[in-house]
């Protein structure tokens, strides 16, 4: 569904990504680990096209996705929960997970947002408040909620456990399962690479911008250089 | 080749005066030079345009004098440009004609400085002296803020006493201002005010006339030489402008002047000529450097010589000249050379101007 | 060899500009106009602090200067102070008034700073335009003789009056960025920047950032004065132009356009827009065409300001 | 008690034009974080195209809606040559930008038009019409009732409408207006036609009264700045109350005060409000946790 | 000796109670967790703790003064540091220079010695500098020095956070999530970090949703929802209330620690 070849990308001179090749197959959920500033955050932000791309290609099934511009690769089915929420603070909840739909105008827009509501039901309660006086757990769930109201067929989620307290880790990543199940395609990066490997079916290990070890999720979590480098155990 | 420097506030907020002025010099070179310029020398005219800002104008002339080397300087749209010019020039020893009203350019007299246009002292004489005849003892007061209005309201107010006239109400507005109304209420119900007149230049007078007309005040009302053109009239409106007086010069009624009159043939050239080339009326500004340049011709070919010096001394010895403003005649403790007699009271009658008397 | 530091290397470079360049001036104008380029670059090196280091904008710094000029317009005449006290009594008043003005408004951000200035700066140029008995009006007033050149002159120096402002405003120019350079690198400087950052982190490291800022625009304000003084002292006549909206405008450009962040920048904008006008004098028509073009070209292709891009560039290339 | 109606009726008419150029400023403020100074040339060639184009044999309205559109156009094309290029830059930065815009156009028209004080007829004449013993301009009457169309549109629009919320959200955060599928290229042109429009349509209506000229625009920016600030950049209903405002202040202060010092009055609410308001009177508070 | 004392804290935003009369003490060198729901108001008590927000109710005592609702500059010179949940990085300097900042109280010095580069300005930044240095290779980011701080990715930039409230040596640290964004071996770091700065006597305030790390290390654990504290105690007791389980460690959480463990 989703492939990435020799994927380069740089900030000003310097380069962060040096050729990145993975893919994602439709219905799969795949993870990627690294340690911080190995550029899991610049590989997604490529994804979704707010980072400039200096070399490689990215197919998004079967049509090549660089020359789309970012605002249009939502409606082609790829939806991003980014690193730092990036929700809009100055908006209501409410209105931030209807702009969430900004490309949708139907019944359904009502009901996604009804399942938001019901995924994190202390937005609910929040809904007319501004998002910027959420906390930082519950504006990690708002930029969640956001992205699945836009109906990806593919989702790109960057840390999405981030400042989540353990009962709604769990609940994450159950959602990321019962997503799988919708036939919605996931990459996730994670920093919590036990909990992601656990759920994934595929992962990948990014070091200083390279892939460095990929394979099946119970295959890496057995592999005893990632339980030392990144599971610490 | 004779060099002429000029320094005017072709921009900014005085370009209402400026632009006229430099039209009006290019204008006049390039015609001179036809008729084969002076004393057989073709005149070059260094140009700059100091948006009316007197830092920019010093800066302006010290570049005339030093670097283009220039033999005399006409400009200083302003009091304050001119104020800056004239301290270089004056340094430098040329002679410099300016452009602006204050009185303090040519008083105390400064051996290098003269000026075309009547002071605002003079035309406050003029108006009073108007208003003196139609009986009228006590007056409200409507200045625009900027230098030209300020400078004309406190000479007014300096000058009123000789008259026997009262000041009893005295109000400013902004050159930006829309609405003047406030201020016009408020000289409306001064007890016993029996005209108003209004120092001004710009959008400001017209604006105040629209104003006077709205509120219904039928007191006479008196403008400054500051918007005398055809396009006050038409910007206040004909109906506005109506009855409205201010001391203008022998230019905006040029048709109306006797055939005798001497400064007939010099208005209607300059009339002529200046609304052919630009499509637009001719004013006072315009006509002030007119006569600047016409002060400075008149010199050099009597001086026979492009020498600052011996300008100088010719520009000393201006005799009868006529100019669009009035008739010039120098002497060394008279670097204007006009009297109140340049003045003529205008009033808008039938939506164009006539002369009163 | 010790390595140059962008401090001792900014102040070698304006230097020796100020040094050197009078031997290719054709004629006296040069004087006049590198004059002004230095007193406009001190000027803009208060910007510099205020906007490049400490991130705060003013659009009412002229009203400073305001104050500077008149300082010396009217001090001599009616305390009968010398003119190069009355510089100091401005710089006082200036610095005065700044703290008190600064001390409610400080507390405002962007924009709401921006507004609040720029009220300050109208507020006194009303006052110079309108007290005419005292300012002169909008027409100007005159100001008296600095009198060093005459003392310069005693002691065997003769400058012609371009010449010596030309150098006296340059030693003043070296002076005010060595201090402002000074500045930079230093504990307060660091505080500076640290709050143009995060003003809520520099309070836990515990910058008193009302104060600290109060103290950039005090210092600003200063030099704000100060360059109005030597406008005022160099035209010996001066008017209320100088604390003109226009003219605060004007700074702020200067120092952006340079490169607020850096002084050596700030100055070179200085440089470039004072020279502009002169330069397009032979298309007057244009110039504010012209003028307008170079704001927007410059801040969308160099937005870091001239002077650094340029530099980054020929780095770039270098490495 | 007709002075007072007086002093009023003037603030009124003054307040008018303020608010409608502070309503201008809203949009482009809500999409991009800029304070377009440029904004006092869109009122400029309001007034001096319709009267170039009124001079030139078109009927008044047709001149009119010429303006307006020439005005918009002219907006998005400063939005696509000057603003976006220098997307991300910091705030100077932007306003050094808009200001060069404004220089650039003023220099334009000083070329393209003339250097003279224009006007052309109120819409529905001169004849005052009288409430009490006071008077106002019909003219007066159209800027009012302009300022209030244009405020309740503008209201609707960010409050009642997506697009409009996502307007607010292209501002609020960039990036993650492209992630929810703005098209915030699309999003910033309509707020520089908007504004730009507004602006012109400023000129159009207050032109009869104010008279126009190629170098009037500043002055219409900064009150409007000031107007837009004072209620509290952002909000339609701040732009409306603040250009009101400053125009009442002026004209009782002139009515009642000093005329000399009216300006200097308004300035001093302004900044009296703002010490007790940091945020103008309607301006929202940005909600940024740490 | 109590070195930091909160008592009935509380403070609501548009009538809704975002803490609730929340009182604990914190001893020198002690490692006290803050744990509680999303939402629980652990970052609202920590803003009124540091003085970023005025408590509604309740006072903050510090060394036995009592500090309510002083402003942060003011705590910072009593001895208290702090990290933020969503980071406060100085984007436009350096890292280097971000440490350096954190010596601010020690580097300061009269205006007017900075503005005339006096030798003692001079002295006063060089110090700083060395201990900046020093701290960044503390936290690993020693390479990173002279880049714009901008410019790293968010786990470096939460060591930087840490780096810069380190500098100033604070008896008390507050600490809001300083694992986010950090793998598990990246927290384990952070961990000995914590604790060793703990072993120097400085009193350390945590809050993380890391409950290997928040076990691990804490001597005492708060338990916040809603605002309330529900619990409070060691961190074997804590981990084992009903309550907080329900809550916040849900069901299973036992068994995901364990995991993590195994
Ligand atoms: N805006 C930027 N400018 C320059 N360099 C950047 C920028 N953002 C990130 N980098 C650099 O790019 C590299 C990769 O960063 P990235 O944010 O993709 O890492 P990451 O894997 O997401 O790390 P983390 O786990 O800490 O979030 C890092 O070295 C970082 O310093
Ligand atoms: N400035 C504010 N405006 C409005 N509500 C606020 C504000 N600050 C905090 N709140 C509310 O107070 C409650 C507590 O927020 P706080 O940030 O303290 O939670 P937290 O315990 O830190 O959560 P997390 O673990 O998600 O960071 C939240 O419901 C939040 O919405
Ligand atoms: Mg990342
Ligand atoms: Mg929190």
């Amino acid at each position: 569904m989703l492939t990435v070849e020799g994927l380069r990308s740089r900030y000003g001179r310097i380069e962060v990504l040096h050729g990145i090749d993975l893919h994602v197959d439709s219905g799969e959920i795949v993870t990627v680990v690294g340690a911080n500033g190995a550029g899991k955050t610049t590989l997604l932000r490529c994804l979704s096209g707010v980072q400039p791309v200096s070399g490689g290609a990215i197919t998004f099934r079967g049509e090549p996705l660089t020359p789309v511009p970012a605002y249009r690769r939502l409606a082609r089915g790829l939806a991003q929960s980014p690193e730092g929420r990036q929700i809009f603070t100055n908006l209501t909840v409410e209105e931030n997970l209807r702009l969430g739909a900004f490309l949708y105008n139907d019944e359904r827009v009502d009901k996604d947002m009804e399942d938001a509501f019901q995924m994190f039901p202390i937005l609910r309660d929040k809904r007319n408040l501004a998002a910027g006086g959420l906390s930082g757990g519950q504006q990690q769930m708002l930029a969640m909620a956001r992205a699945l109201m836009g109906r990806p067929s593919c989702l790109l989620l960057d840390e999405p456990s981030m400042g989540l307290a353990p009962i709604i880790v769990a609940q994450i990543f159950d959602v990321v399962r019962g997503l799988k199940a919708l036939g919605v395609t996931v990459l996730l990066v994670e920093q919590n690479a036990f909990g992601a490997l656990k759920i994934a079916d595929r992962g990948y290990v990014m070091e200083t911008g390279q892939i460095t070890m990929q394979g099946p999720a119970e295959e890496l979590i057995a592999d005893p250089r990632i339980r030392e480098a990144y599971l610490g155990i | 080749e004779i060099k002429i420097g000029a320094s005017v506030s072709a921009t900014g907020p005085a370009a209402f005066l400026g632009d006229p002025e430099a039209k009006t010099l290019e204008m006049l070179v390039e015609e001179q030079n036809a008729k084969g310029g002076i004393n057989g020398e073709q005149i070059a005219l260094v140009l700059y345009d100091d948006g009316g800002d007197a830092n920019k104008a010093r800066t302006f002339a010290t570049r005339l004098i030093e670097d283009d080397e220039v033999q005399a300087i006409i400009g200083g749209t302003t009091t304050g440009t001119s104020m800056s010019i004239l301290a270089v020039a004056e340094d430098a020893e040329i002679p410099f004609i300016s452009l602006a009203g204050a009185i303090d350019i040519v008083q105390p007299v400064k051996p290098y400085t003269f000026k075309t246009p009547h002071t605002d002292r003079m035309a406050c004489q003029k108006i009073f002296e108007d208003m003196q005849k139609r009986g009228i003892g006590k007056i409200g007061m409507i200045s625009g803020t900027d230098g030209f209005g300020a400078s004309m309201q406190a000479q007014c107010k300096d000058v009123v006493g000789e008259y026997g006239i009262e000041i009893a109400a005295d109000e400013t507005y902004d050159p930006k201002d829309a609405d003047m109304t406030a201020q016009l209420t408020k000289l409306r119900n001064t007890e016993g005010v029996q005209a108003v007149l209004n120092p001004g230049f710009g959008q400001g007078p017209s604006i105040v006339t629209r104003n006077y007309r709205q509120l219904g005040i039928d007191l006479p009302l008196y403008q400054s030489h500051g918007v005398a053109s055809d396009g006050f009239i038409e910007l206040a409106g004909k109906e506005a402008a109506e009855g409205v007086r201010l001391p203008g010069t022998a230019l905006l009624v040029a048709d109306l002047l006797a055939e005798d009159d001497p400064q007939k043939p010099v208005v209607s050239t300059y009339k002529t000529a200046f609304e052919g080339k630009f499509k637009q009326p001719v004013g006072t500004f315009g006509g002030y450097a007119h006569d600047g340049f016409a002060l400075l011709v008149d010199a050099v070919t009597r001086a026979g010589s492009t020498e600052p010096g011996a300008i100088r001394d010719a520009l000393e010895q201006t005799q009868g000249l006529a100019g669009t403003t009035g008739i010039y005649t120098m002497t060394p403790e008279d670097h204007l050379g006009l009297d109140l007699s340049a003045f003529r009271m205008l009033e808008v009658r039938d939506g164009t101007w006539s002369i009163v008397e | 060899m010790p390595k140059l530091t962008a401090k001792s290397a900014t102040l070698l470079v304006l230097a020796a500009l100020i040094a050197i360049t009078p031997f290719f001036f054709p004629s006296g104008y040069y004087y006049r106009v590198g004059a002004l380029i230095f007193v406009n670059g001190l000027a803009v090196t208060g910007i510099v602090i205020l906007t490049g280091y400490a991130g705060q904008i003013s659009l009412g710094h002229a009203g400073f200067a305001g104050i500077g000029g008149y300082a010396c317009a009217l001090a001599p005449v009616h305390l009968g102070l010398h003119p190069s006290l009355a510089v100091l009594l401005g710089a006082v008043i200036s610095g005065v008034l700044a703290w008190l003005v600064g001390r409610p408004i400080l507390r405002l951000k962007g924009y709401y700073l921006a507004v609040a200035t720029l009220g300050f700066g109208i507020l006194v140029s009303m006052v110079l335009n309108n007290e005419r008995d005292l300012t002169g009006g909008p027409d100007g007033i005159a100001v008296p003789e600095l009198g060093l050149r005459g003392l310069l002159k005693d002691w065997g120096l003769d400058l012609t009056n371009g010449q010596f402002w030309y150098f006296f405003c340059g030693i003043v120019l070296l002076i005010g960025a060595w201090i402002a350079l000074n500045l930079h690198q230093s504990p307060t400087g660091r505080a500076l920047r640290a709050l143009h950052g995060s003003e809520i982190a520099a309070g836990t490291v515990g910058i008193d950032v009302t104060r600290i800022k109060l103290q950039a625009f005090v210092i600003s304000a200063v030099y704000a004065s100060v360059a109005g003084s030597l406008v005022a002292l160099q035209n010996k006549f001066i008017t209320p132009d100088i604390a003109g909206f226009m003219h605060s405008i004007e700074m702020v450009t200067m120092a952006v356009l340079g490169g607020a962040g850096s002084v050596l920048g700030a100055i070179f904008g200085a440089g470039i827009l004072t020279l502009l006008p002169q330069a397009l004098t032979v298309l007057a028509e244009y110039e504010q065409l012209v003028l307008g073009l170079v704001m927007m070209l410059v801040m969308i292709f160099l937005r870091e300001g001239l002077l650094p891009s340029i530099l980054r560039k020929l780095r770039g290339r270098g490495e | 008690m007709s002075e007072l109606l007086q002093f009023l009726f003037s603030g009124l008419t003054v307040g008018a034009v303020y608010a409608l150029v502070a309503l201008g400023f809203t949009i482009i403020y809500n999409a991009s974080d800029v304070v377009n100074f440029a904004q006092g040339e869109f009122v400029m060639l309001g007034g001096m195209i319709t009267w170039f184009a009124h001079a030139a044999g078109l009927p008044l309205p047709l001149a009119a809606l010429l303006a307006i559109i020439a005005t918009a156009a002219l907006g998005v094309a400063i939005n696509k040559l000057a603003i976006e290029p220098a997307r991300g830059a910091p705030i100077v930065t932007l306003i050094i930008i808009t200001i060069g815009a404004s220089v650039f156009v003023q220099g334009a028209a000083q070329l393209v038009f003339d250097k003279q004080i224009h006007t052309f007829p109120a819409f529905s004449g001169d004849t005052p019409l009288r409430v009490m013993d006071a008077t106002i301009q019909p003219q007066s009457l159209w800027v009012i009732g302009g300022a209030l169309v244009v405020f309740v549109g503008l209201w609707l629009f960010f409050t009642r409408t997506l697009l409009g919320r996502a307007v607010l959200a292209t501002s609020n955060n960039r990036l993650a207006a492209q992630l929810v599928g703005i098209n915030t290229n699309f999003v910033m042109t309509l707020s520089f036609a908007l504004s730009a429009g507004i602006g012109a349509l400023a000129g159009v209506l207050a032109t009869p009264i104010t008279l126009t000229a190629y170098n009037v625009g500043i002055g219409f920016a900064l009150k409007g700045f000031a107007g837009a600030m004072l209620g509290g950049m952002g909000n339609p209903k701040g732009a409306l109350a603040g250009g009101f405002l400053i125009g009442l202040i002026e004209a009782m202060t002139a009515g009642y005060l000093s005329s000399t010092y009216k300006e200097a009055a308004a300035f001093v609410v302004i900044l009296l409000v703002l010490f007790f308001m940091p945020q103008g009177l309607f301006g929202r508070k940005s909600t940024e946790r740490v | 000796m109590t070195l930091l004392s909160v008592e009935g804290l509380g403070i609501s935003f548009g009538g809704i109670k975002a803490v609730n009369d929340v009182s604990f003490k914190v001893d020198p060198g002690e490692i006290v967790s803050i744990i509680g729901p999303n939402g629980a108001g652990k970052t609202t008590l920590f803003n009124m703790i540091s003085g970023v927000y005025l408590p509604g109710s309740g006072r903050v005592a510090l060394n036995g003064e009592d500090v309510t609702g002083m402003a942060p500059f003011r705590l910072a010179s009593r001895g208290m540091s702090r990290t933020f949940q969503n980071l406060q990085i100085f984007q436009n300097m350096t890292v280097l220079e971000n440490a350096i900042s954190g010596f601010h109280l020690q580097e300061r010095g009269p205006v007017l010695a900075d503005l005339l580069h006096l030798p003692s300005s001079r002295a006063r930044a060089r110090t700083a500098e060395a201990g900046a240095r020093k701290l960044l290779a503390r936290v690993g980011l020693k390479r990173a020095a002279d880049r714009e701080a901008g410019n790293l990715s968010y786990g470096s930039l939460k060591r930087l956070e840490i780096a810069r409230a380190l500098a100033m040596e604070p008896k008390v640290l507050l600490l809001d999530e300083p694992a986010a964004g950090c793998n598990a071996v990246e927290t384990e770091e952070i961990d000995h970090l914590i604790a060793e700065v703990a072993a120097s006597g400085t009193a350390i305030l945590l809050v993380e949703h890391d409950m290997k790390m928040v076990m691990r290390i804490s001597n005492h654990i708060v338990v916040l929802d809603h605002g309330e504290k529900i619990a409070e105690g060691a961190p074997a007791v804590v981990s084992r209330d009903p309550a907080v389980i329900a809550a916040y460690l849900g069901t299973d959480a036992e068994k995901g620690v364990a995991d993590a463990d195994g």
